[in-house]
């Protein structure tokens, strides 16, 4: 359903989009159920002249099935899509798979810095590749990412991805994420994080893994190179 | 000139007098406003184990004290209730003038400890202790004085035997701000 | 408004203009006070989505009537729509208003228990009114960091450049929690307390019901909140360091202790909307209310839960995810109270005699809407999904599906409804079915599309999309177009509204003492009723909503009727 | 017009020796206060919050009248504490603790060390040392 709209650029979308279209079918029977109902008799018992009312006091057994069944109902099927949600929570939020590398994104008043491992694959190392509001991965690699903030509250969210995180500061916050196909995608801040949260943009552009070593090839710092362009000492707010 | 009570007041289908009810509600409220800063405080206390540094330098004497007079003006506080409950107005109000004479040496007590608190460097913004113990001890402070306050007004009218009920529902709201300093207190002062 | 009948135990004298209504402790006048207070902030809330709206739409444009919108503007107007809507409209409307005005009137009594305290609290209210008016006129503008004001944005004026408007809204938000504190511990004890004779548990209606759910709801969960605001406005004022990590303390703790609050709180507004709807459906399909108890019941059940769901608005907000499952679980479950609720009203349509007046149209499409606004509602307390709607416009849309349904509709249910009583006049029916469908209508055109522009990964307080391909592609703009004309719509249509309302306030009809054939104690009083309520205080022989009873000689049979005439 | 005192289900004919009441509470709060001294945390922990309980309890019960009071205004109190309880429950596994499941709370781990460094600091140089236990103003 989402996918009609928007791409599936991650191991997770799918299952994501899979669990709303469940929730949409389970609770899109209730809702035109209970709409057809209340057109329904809203229709048929228009008053007439000379007709009374019925008089349902609600409280004998037959009558208390009105209640109990939705009751149940709703019972059975929220129970349904707390297994569904449960399970893809635990896959996206509550598991890391092994990493093939892994991200560092800082998030400021108004921008994005990513720190990428660069040649040797180690973050921390003289050739990190520090870039701003545009992060370079890797497709069908499994990434991690540590997020941190070096002011106010931030929230990373990749949305052909599926992801969202927000982004503490004083808090490391780790995650996980395996993009499945090429191309540039808008990375947003969706926390409010000031004034300028509106055009706290950033891409990620995922790239095959030739075109992706070219670029970190092309980007590396020479070891011992000068501080880099944006002037950000290592490690963020540390 | 007295205010017109409407029959509203006056009805009592619990079997609880319509203003002791009120108070009981009052401090239902309380008790949650209290609970978010004490339960904050407890949190941070507890996922930090440096703060006993900090908390080593409260007077716990000045504390100590300072619950020694409020549990002697909740004493008086009962008291001036029982003297209501026979009709003794006067001798109410003589009570609750004494509970809040408490209030007041309570107060005195708070002001020298934070003088001299202050004085050594301890203020609202040198540490997140601090700023805890400044603010719960703040808020309990002022729940003290609006108490003393309306129960001023209560013993002016308690002396000519007007609106008796009144000094038992006062006392029930300084039972509550004693009980609440009962637990403020090992808190603050005796956890080191 | 005091044509001085019989009097029951006030001395009533002539008063002045200020007296009668403005410093006056008649509930009734009370009631009136906060109804329009409520009103004119709701312009304010009007004014603000209409100006932030029209940037989303065109963005850069000149708005008529306001200028060019910058970022900082766009956050504060955000800002100052949420916290009005919510804590200066649905709350003075649904529950100080209809409170004040129905609960004496409902249970039979004269009076609130404390009028001094009750008119204590609208002034509390007002100065709070006041103060947040007079955050957008200080220096750096008001407060732009979201209703949910998170710190630390919100506690350094470094971070937010709203050095005196966030301390303002903090003052005032307080001062309104306060208000309503001392209005809901009126509300709780009036009808513990003062309910007319023979008026049993079971014999109050619904909504005085609902309304001291929620008084207690709210004053259970605000307390938390209270001491996060003055721990926050230490923080903002005094430089502490309550939440802000580099000094040791935690901002999440102010998401817990807001959220804590803040769920609670829909449901504080939901269940008085609730009761209207229950009154009205009742007397407009002349049925007795399907399972009076059941609904008593839910609506507990519902408040209880509301107490262990909160943290679903923190799913991804850096909890630990291990607790979200919890939450998950617990938000669900939620659904089944409300659900039932919602089932038990349909089920009082059921055989009844269903008369489409305006008060009734608008209580049946408050069902219909909100059950929009609940289903919706699954897909964010799912945590797998909300990992993807999180602060998208599905969020905004779905809870406008809800707020809206309980603040506009269920207020417009409740004013047309009871306009006759509150003012003596009738409302017209023809400009108050034009109102209706005028909004409805537009309503929905302008959630509709942005539940889609949401699921499409539209995220919210943004204030220039044109910064991200993505949600600029075809069709993207163009939903949002049209949800700003259909608001343009929706706030043309509510001048029809208020010129009906001050219009029939002078010249309307005159309305009789029951026009709409109701059975409960409001409708014995004279409309409007005189200071002092009664001219002889009711006694009560039978629950709210005995229509159509086979043993009473009309379709209705008002509580107070003694069982002999019938 | 009734007078509501009249009303209230207790009083007559009972009779709680409050002075004896305030008795046990002073010899309560002397034993709190000697508690530590005797230098076992987990005596500390019962001398401090357990009397606190004790303390909290008979003025609730005499003082306040609990006791006479309807039952469900006891249960009222209790449920706002309960309420409580599970608000500590849902947030102390976000900020009690330090860290979880994929995060660490650097800045309070941080500001743990710092404040430890700067008590021990400030114990060898002596107690009262002016300017020595603010930790937080010196980063």
């Amino acid at each position: 359903m989402i996918s009609h709209y928007l791409e599936q650029a991650s191991t997770f979308a799918r299952d994501i989009d899979n669990l709303i279209l469940l929730i949409t079918l389970t609770v899109g029977f209730w809702f035109l159920l209970a709409q057809f109902l209340f057109f329904g008799f809203i229709l048929k018992f228009r008053a007439q002249d000379g007709k009374k009312a019925q008089y349902i006091s609600g409280e004998n057994k037959w009558e208390k099935r009105w209640v109990s069944l939705p009751h149940y109902a709703t019972l059975f099927f929220d129970v349904l899509i707390i297994i569904a949600a449960i399970r893809v929570w635990q896959d996206v939020k509550m598991t890391l798979p092994q990493a093939d590398s892994t991200v560092r994104v800082i998030a400021q008043q108004w921008a994005w810095t990513f720190v990428h491992p660069g040649p040797d694959n180690k973050l921390d190392t003289a050739d990190d590749i520090r870039t701003v509001d545009e992060l370079h991965v890797e497709v069908n690699k499994t990434y991690h990412f540590e997020l941190q903030s070096r002011d106010v509250l931030h929230s990373f969210s990749v949305p052909v991805f599926r992801l969202k995180q927000d982004v503490i500061p004083g808090r490391t916050i780790k995650g996980w994420f395996k993009p499945t196909m090429t191309g540039g995608f808008d990375v947003q801040c969706t926390e409010i994080c000031g004034i300028g949260h509106g055009i706290m943009a950033a891409r990620v552009l995922i790239e095959n893994a030739a075109d992706h070593a070219a670029w970190v090839k092309a980007n590396a710092p020479q070891v011992a190179a000068a501080t880099p362009a944006d002037n950000v000492p290592t490690g963020g707010s540390r | 000139m007295a205010f017109p009570r409407p029959i509203a007041t006056t009805r009592s289908a619990t079997g609880i007098p319509t203003g002791r009810l009120a108070v009981w509600w009052v401090i239902a409220s309380e008790i949650v406003i209290f609970g978010g800063v004490l339960g904050s405080y407890i949190m941070h206390r507890l996922g930090h184990p440096d703060w006993h540094y900090q908390s080593a330098h409260t007077n716990t004497a000045a504390g100590a004290f300072n619950t020694l007079v409020l549990l002697t003006s909740s004493l008086f506080a009962v008291l001036a209730h029982q003297a209501a409950q026979q009709k003794d107005g006067k001798k109410a109000a003589r009570f609750l003038v004494f509970t809040v004479l408490g209030g007041l040496t309570f107060l005195i007590v708070k002001g020298f400890e934070w003088a001299s608190e202050i004085q050594h460097g301890y203020t609202l913004t040198s540490n997140t202790f601090w700023s805890f113990y400044y603010t719960a001890a703040g808020l309990h402070g002022f729940h003290v004085l609006a108490g003393m306050v309306i129960m001023l007004f209560v013993a002016a009218d308690a002396r000519h035997n007007r609106e008796l009920q009144r000094v038992e529902n006062i006392g029930i709201y300084w039972h509550f701000v004693d009980v609440v300093w009962i637990f403020l207190f090992p808190l603050l002062y005796i956890a080191k | 408004m005091s044509s001085a009948t019989a009097d029951a135990g006030h001395g009533h004298h002539d008063q002045g203009f200020i007296k009668k209504y403005l410093w006056s402790t008649d509930h009734k006048v009370i009631g009136f006070q906060y109804l329009f207070t409520g009103m004119f902030m709701a312009l304010i809330g009007g004014f603000t989505v209409y100006v932030f709206r029209m940037q989303l739409a065109f963005p850069g444009m000149s708005v008529p009537g306001f200028g060019r919108v910058t970022a900082h503007d766009y956050n504060s107007l955000v800002t100052t729509h949420g916290s009005v809507m919510i804590f200066w409209v649905a709350m003075p409307v649904l529950i100080a208003a209809l409170g004040n005005y129905l609960i004496p009137l409902m249970i039979g009594c004269d009076d609130m228990v404390f009028p001094r305290i009750n008119r204590l609290s609208y002034q509390l209210f007002l100065v709070s009114s006041l103060v947040l008016i007079t955050s957008f006129f200080v220096d750096g503008g008001a407060f732009g960091g979201a209703w949910t004001a998170y710190p630390p944005l919100s506690a350094k004026a470094a971070y937010n450049l709203t050095p005196h408007g966030a301390p303002l809204w903090l003052v005032a938000v307080a001062l309104e929690f306060v208000a309503f504190l001392l209005g809901g511990i009126n509300f709780i004890t009036t009808v513990m307390n003062s309910r007319a004779p023979g008026m049993k548990m079971f014999d109050v209606p619904i909504v005085v019901w609902m309304i001291v759910i929620a008084s207690i709801v709210f004053m259970a969960s605000v307390g938390p909140l209270v001491a996060g605001a003055v721990m926050l406005l230490f923080d903002q004022t005094v430089g502490t360091g309550f939440f802000d990590p580099s000094r040791g303390g935690d901002p999440v703790l102010w998401q817990h202790l807001f959220w804590f609050f803040g769920h609670p709180e829909v449901y504080v507004v939901l269940l008085p909307a609730m009761g209207i709807v229950a009154e009205i459906i009742t007397v407009f399909s002349r049925k007795k209310l399907f399972a009076y108890k059941t609904v008593l019941y839910t609506a507990i059940g519902t408040g209880v839960l509301s107490f262990f769901v909160w943290a679903h608005h923190q799913f991804v907000a850096g909890i630990d995810p291990r607790m979200a499952n919890i939450f998950s679980v617990t938000t669900l479950l939620i659904s089944i109270p409300v659900a039932e609720m919602v089932f038990v009203y349909i089920a009082t349509l059921y055989g009844g005699s269903i008369r489409l007046t305006t008060p009734m149209l608008w209580a049946l499409a408050f069902i219909g809407e909100f059950l929009i606004g609940g289903v919706t509602g699954i897909f964010l307390g799912a945590s797998g999904s909300d990992i993807y709607f999180h602060d998208t416009y599905f969020v905004v849309a779905h809870f406008h599906y809800t707020f809206f349904p309980i603040a506009f509709i269920g207020s417009f249910a409740a004013i047309t409804y009871w306009f006759p009583k509150m003012f003596g006049k009738m409302l017209n029916e023809t400009w108050g079915k034009v109102h209706f469908w005028g909004t409805i209508i537009a309503f929905n055109f302008i959630f509709i599309p942005l539940f889609l522009t949401g699921a499409r990964g539209d995220h919210r307080r943004i204030y220039d999309y044109t910064h991200f391909p993505d949600l600029m592609k075809a069709g993207m703009q163009e939903m949002r177009v049209l949800a700003t004309l259909a608001l343009v719509v929706l706030l043309a249509f509510q001048v029809v509204f208020l010129v009906n309302f001050f219009y029939s306030l002078v010249k309307g009809k005159k309305a009789e003492q029951n026009p709409w054939k109701a059975n409960t104690l409001e409708w014995v009083a004279a409309s409007p009723p005189p200071h002092g309520n009664f001219p002889e205080l009711p006694t009560v022989y039978r629950g709210p909503y005995e229509y159509s009873h086979p043993e009473a000689k009309d379709d209705y049979w008002p509580q107070n009727q003694p069982p002999q005439t019938a | 017009m009734s007078d509501p005192a009249a009303q209230a289900p207790h009083g007559e004919g009972h009779h709680t020796n409050y002075v004896k009441i305030w008795g046990i509470l002073v010899v309560l709060l002397v034993i709190s206060v000697l508690g530590p001294f005797l230098g076992h945390p987990v005596v500390t922990l019962f001398t401090a919050f357990g009397i606190a309980l004790v303390k909290a309890y008979l003025v609730g019960k005499h003082f306040m009248h609990l006791s006479l009071e309807r039952k469900w205004i006891g249960y009222l109190v209790f449920t706002m504490l309960a309420l409580m309880l599970v608000m500590v429950g849902g947030v102390a596994p976000d900020v009690l603790k330090h860290d979880g499941l994929g995060w660490e709370n650097r800045a309070a781990k941080q500001s743990v060390e710092q404040g430890n460094a700067a008590g021990e600091a400030a114990e060898k140089a002596g107690h009262g040392a002016p300017g020595a236990a603010p930790a937080g103003e010196h980063h």
